[in-house]
């Protein structure tokens, strides 16, 4: 029964859902589960966002020739939790001239939004909170909500630094939500559904970034990059630019408030991740080579969840990679890459995945 | 720099001297005639002082030598400029601004250290201490007690 | 025409972008290149060059003497004043004279510019480089040290005079 | 509506001002730029200096000739042999003190290190300035290599006070030459990785390419020296125009570029760095043998006149005018440093750009505050 749960949790799930409906009310039943299912994606939530916090730190030092957080716990483990109860007790440093009211929710729409599209995310079989028929274009609408917060954090600390990241910030999460879309789009025309569970069963004869010949792996290059760009980070962190606008948008902010930007920020980089997976990387689904059946049954015997989370952990490694390799772009660049570069790329590719898909010339 | 182009100096600044200094040849004028000499060193083609390598001020107690190092970047030669200003309270000199940009800096920082003022200069301010401090600090005759020891 | 050079561009650039992330790879896998030194764990066999300036001291032998005569030469040559020198008079036995003797060689290392003159500049060689390093205290009138030891004498010994052309 | 009134109005609705420094990611130390903003775009730029202002000139007329020598470190403090060896040479010169052979070899060699060194450091900062945080510890982890070689040999890694009027400190320590040779031998092969990661980087290139050109008149006429100078096709390399100590021996390029722009200054620094490894490997296996010092006299006293040295740090020209009145101090020492000139151009070259040229432009012309600011 326990083995069986970590390749398919749907049994599980099933009888709680069970449980619940038999011994309570429907109305109770449907709020307990919520409660749950917020409390298990609150401690994941989390448990992700410092693991990520330490993976960076650690992954820029290994790049960096340095060792990186090493000394608080076995291998600076629990390094962040250190940080994180440090910028508990920090003070909240009141601004002057702020708006108070915009000023302490921004951080909270920043952290609700990148929450929100967690819901939809499908980690294995069962295991997945939602199953919208419209989960892409959920994860879509929802993702962009939080440059609201930033350009909200940006306009209410009442300083010109941070308006600044902040209107950067707007321009280009305007920009790039389009072309994280249309490489999004390329999957859903291959797979023909919007729907995130559908998406990944249509990969169980291959994943998309084989089967989708070169433009699903031009959607998926498009993809990263422009996923980069949006959730602000690597190259494209021209919003918070330490070396230009001292730390952009968050500049003002202190203590736990600045914890959520920060948080926010890795949580933001795991759906992005998680996204990419799902949609050209098979999600939870293991790596196939067809013919090679012995091979192919070894792959089988690792649980879902791992091939997800590893999936997952390669793209956050390709997007900190990116990021400490790279200078950072101008604002104008940035736009120019967008509209003169992805955009049109994307556009092209589209109408070749669809007469692939329409001749079915992919696996 | 040698007696003929000294000659050609002399000419058409009448006040100017010429001595041979340690490192490059130097010569003196007038403050009235600074700005005009400076500007004939710089455009006419036989001298073609373009940079303008160090610009500093001697205090002397009882005048200021204000000290110009010019270049000619094509045929390497240098020469010092010196002028004397003999009013030490209200010290003024014309600025060399327009002929050497850099000279800008040079002078706020006269400016600010001496208190020679440069007449026509476009931004005349302190340029290292804050705007309401007191005094010149590299005048001889400058007092801070609490600052400089004496030993 | 137009269209080949987009794409050239395009190739051209992830090409250069992919050299980058090349060296940063390999030293993202190369755990040997790591240059970082732990500190406090490898305080025990960390050795310092001999000529590091760690802070100004002033040798003593077993018999607690040391080779400063109380000149002062230091003293004039230290640009910032690091260096104060008390000197008392004391009758020497053998010879029943009033020799000035050094009382306190002070030395403020907070005013220590590491300049090296008072070293260089001492005829009698009684000053050294020390090789201590950790010189962080809570309070900073920890910093003025009192170089001669205690009860420290001045060595009698005949001894070698440093060839000194900058004395002061 | 005047004129003047409709430029109030003008910059109270279109332009607003955000103070760059002091304390400031980018200004690399205590410096402020009082940048005028229209939107992303630089309209005008106002460098403020001073904030760690000492008085330098005010102290050394305090100070015997020797003692001279430990404030200079702390003027641009990443060429510290640099502005060692300036003061040395020109109480030399006026002295008329000849040095041994040894002493001007170890000081060339000194003063190219040096210049590796800070070229290292600008390296590493520059990238950082640019976004590329890798780059930072690049540069400081070979950076580090001639730290080792100076601290072996003079016990300090940054603030050495190690060239004295006459000659040297001390001997150089008998494992100089083989760690210096050692050093260029790793370096040869860690700057192409600089190539690799940075200068051929497309994003890289779209940053600096065309940012911040400096025509050669406006190079010499504000004075620009060093590697920026040298961008914009005015050589000036004092090394070549007036050698001094071991340079007239070797054979090195001075290494020009004529577009004068962000990318040039990063070329012809990168150029410099390979140069100056030719120049140490020409002298470092010839270093004579002999005295680490001339025979100077124990209180120097300077003949009455005036003299001045220039020597080519790694910034620029670095240019020392001693007045001497026959004291054991100078009656008067102006240092004419080459960031001084070198900040004050920023205005023009910022102007009209964006705020990240404005950074790149900073940072390709490789500021050291407390050379500003003496």
């Amino acid at each position: 029964m326990l083995t069986s749960i970590i390749y398919d949790f749907s049994p599980l799930t099933h009888r709680i859902d069970q449980f619940l409906s038999e011994t309570f009310s429907p109305g109770w039943a449907v709020t307990m589960e919520l409660v749950i299912v917020g409390l298990v994606f609150l401690l994941f939530y989390a448990v992700v966002g410092l693991f990520l916090v330490l993976a960076e730190r650690r992954v820029c030092a290994f790049i960096q020739n340095r060792l990186g957080p090493n000394r608080v716990g076995p291998e600076g483990l629990l390094q962040t939790i250190a940080d994180l109860l440090k910028l508990l007790f920090k003070e909240l440093i009141p601004i002057k001239r702020a708006d108070k009211f915009l000023y302490n929710l921004a951080p909270f729409i920043v952290i609700i939004a990148s929450f929100m599209a967690i819901a939809a995310i499908p980690f294995a079989k069962g295991l997945h909170a939602i199953d919208f028929n419209i989960g892409i274009f959920y994860v879509i609408a929802v993702s962009s909500l939080g440059v609201v917060g930033i350009l909200l954090a940006g306009w209410s600390s009442n300083s010109k630094y941070s308006l600044i990241g902040a209107m950067r910030s707007g321009a280009q999460i305007i920009s790039y939500e389009l072309s994280v879309a249309l490489s999004l789009l390329a999957i859903v025309v291959l797979s023909g559904s919007m729907q995130l569970s559908e998406v990944i069963a249509s990969q169980e004869s291959g994943w998309w970034i084989w089967r989708g010949h070169l433009p699903a792996f031009i959607a998926f290059l498009v993809y990263l990059i422009a996923s980069t760009a949006e959730i602000n980070r690597g190259p494209f962190d021209l919003a918070e630019a330490e070396s230009e606008l001292t730390a952009g948008f968050h500049t003002e902010y202190s203590g736990i408030k600045f914890a959520f930007f920060f948080l926010a920020e890795y949580m933001n980089m795991f759906i992005v991740a998680s996204f990419a997976t799902t949609m050209f990387l098979g999600g939870w689904l293991p790596f196939h080579i067809d013919g090679w059946y012995a091979f192919n049954h070894m792959m089988d015997f690792i649980p879902p969840v791992v091939w997800y989370l590893g999936k997952t952990a390669f793209i956050i490694y390709l997007i900190m990679w990116f990021k400490w390799t790279f200078p950072r772009l101008r604002i104008d660049q940035l736009l120019t890459l967008e509209w003169k570069y992805l955009l049109p790329i994307n556009l092209v590719n589209i109408l070749i995945v669809a007469f692939i898909s329409w001749k079915n010339w992919h696996f | 720099m040698n007696e003929e182009k000294f000659n050609i100096l002399k000419e058409k600044f009448p006040s100017v001297e010429w001595t041979e200094g340690k490192n490059y040849p130097e010569i003196t004028v007038e403050t009235a005639e600074l700005t005009s000499l400076c500007g004939f060193l710089k455009e006419d083609s036989r001298f073609a002082f373009d940079y303008l390598f160090n610009m500093t001020a001697v205090d002397w107690l009882e005048y200021f030598t204000l000290v110009y190092h010019l270049e000619n970047t094509d045929t390497k030669d240098c020469i010092v400029v010196k002028t004397k200003l003999a009013d030490r309270e209200n010290a003024e000199a014309g600025s060399v601004y327009g002929i050497w940009p850099s000279a800008e800096f040079y002078e706020r920082e006269v400016y600010d250290l001496f208190g020679v003022k440069f007449t026509g200069h476009p931004d005349l301010r302190r340029i290292f201490l804050e705007d309401d401090w007191h005094g010149h600090p590299l005048r001889k005759d400058y007092i801070d007690e609490i600052n400089i020891i004496e030993r | 025409m137009e269209i080949i050079n987009y794409i050239k561009d395009i190739l051209k650039a992830l090409r250069s972008l992919w050299k980058g992330m090349m060296v940063t790879g390999y030293y993202f896998v190369h755990p040997k290149e790591i240059v970082t030194q732990r500190y406090p764990e490898n305080r025990k066999k960390l050795e310092m060059f001999d000529r590091f300036k760690g802070e100004v001291t002033m040798p003593h032998d077993e018999n607690n003497t040391h080779l400063c005569t109380g000149c002062g030469i230091c003293e004039t040559n230290c640009p910032n004043g690091s260096i104060e020198i008390i000197t008392r008079k004391e009758i020497n036995p053998e010879t029943g004279k009033a020799e000035r003797v050094i009382d306190k060689h002070i030395y403020h290392l907070s005013m220590c510019t590491f300049c090296e003159l008072c070293i260089k500049t001492c005829p009698s060689n009684a000053l050294a480089w020390g090789q201590s390093f950790e010189h962080a205290v809570f309070d900073r009138h920890k910093l003025t040290k009192v170089l001669n030891q205690p009860g420290s004498k001045l060595r009698k010994e005949p001894k070698e005079k440093k060839v000194t052309e900058e004395k002061n | 509506m005047t004129e003047e009134v409709k430029e109030i109005m003008f910059r109270e609705h279109e332009e607003y001002m955000i103070n760059m420094g002091p304390q400031h990611p980018s200004t690399h130390g205590v410096l402020r730029f009082e940048v005028y903003l229209k939107g992303e775009v630089v309209t005008k730029l106002v460098p403020h200096c001073g904030y760690i202002h000492r008085g330098i000139e005010k102290m050394c007329e305090k100070d015997t000739y020797p003692q001279i020598i430990h404030l200079t470190d702390r003027m641009d403090y990443l060429s510290a042999h640099i502005n060692n060896e300036a003061v040395s040479l020109c109480v030399e010169n006026a002295l008329q003190v000849e040095v041994p052979e040894r002493v001007k070899y170890i000081r060339t060699i000194l003063a190219e290190l040096n210049r590796i060194a800070s070229h290292q450091l600008w390296w590493a900062a520059f990238g950082m300035d640019l976004g590329a945080l890798t780059t930072f510890f690049y540069g400081l982890r070979d950076r580090e290599k001639i730290l080792d070689i100076f601290e072996e040999s003079f016990g300090s890694r940054l603030l050495h006070s190690f060239i004295t009027p006459g000659g040297l400190m001390h001997d150089v320590h008998p494992n100089f030459q083989k760690r210096t040779k050692e050093f260029i031998k790793y370096f040869r092969k860690k700057l192409p990785e600089y190539d690799q990661l940075l200068t051929g980087n497309v994003i890289f290139q779209n940053r600096t390419k065309g940012i911040g050109i400096l025509s050669k008149e406006d190079a010499i006429a504000y004075g620009i020296t060093g590697p920026s100078g040298r961008a914009s096709g005015f050589s000036c390399d004092i090394r070549k125009k007036y050698p001094y100590s071991a340079y007239p021996f070797v054979q090195f390029e001075e290494k020009l570029s004529h577009e004068g722009d962000s990318f040039a200054r990063y070329q012809v620094r990168i150029e410099e760095m390979w140069e100056s490894m030719k120049i140490i490997e020409q002298l470092v296996d010839n270093i004579p043998e002999g005295d680490y010092t001339a025979k100077m006299k124990a209180v120097l006293r300077l003949p009455e006149g005036e003299y001045y040295q220039r020597v080519e740090t790694a910034r620029g020209e670095l240019g020392v005018y001693i007045v001497s009145t026959g004291e054991k101090f100078p009656y008067r020492i102006k240092f004419r440093t080459p960031n001084f000139s070198n900040l004050f151009i920023m205005n023009k070259l910022a102007s009209g750009g964006k705020i990240a040229d404005l950074i790149a432009i900073s940072g390709s012309l490789d500021l050291v505050i407390p050379d500003i600011d003496r």
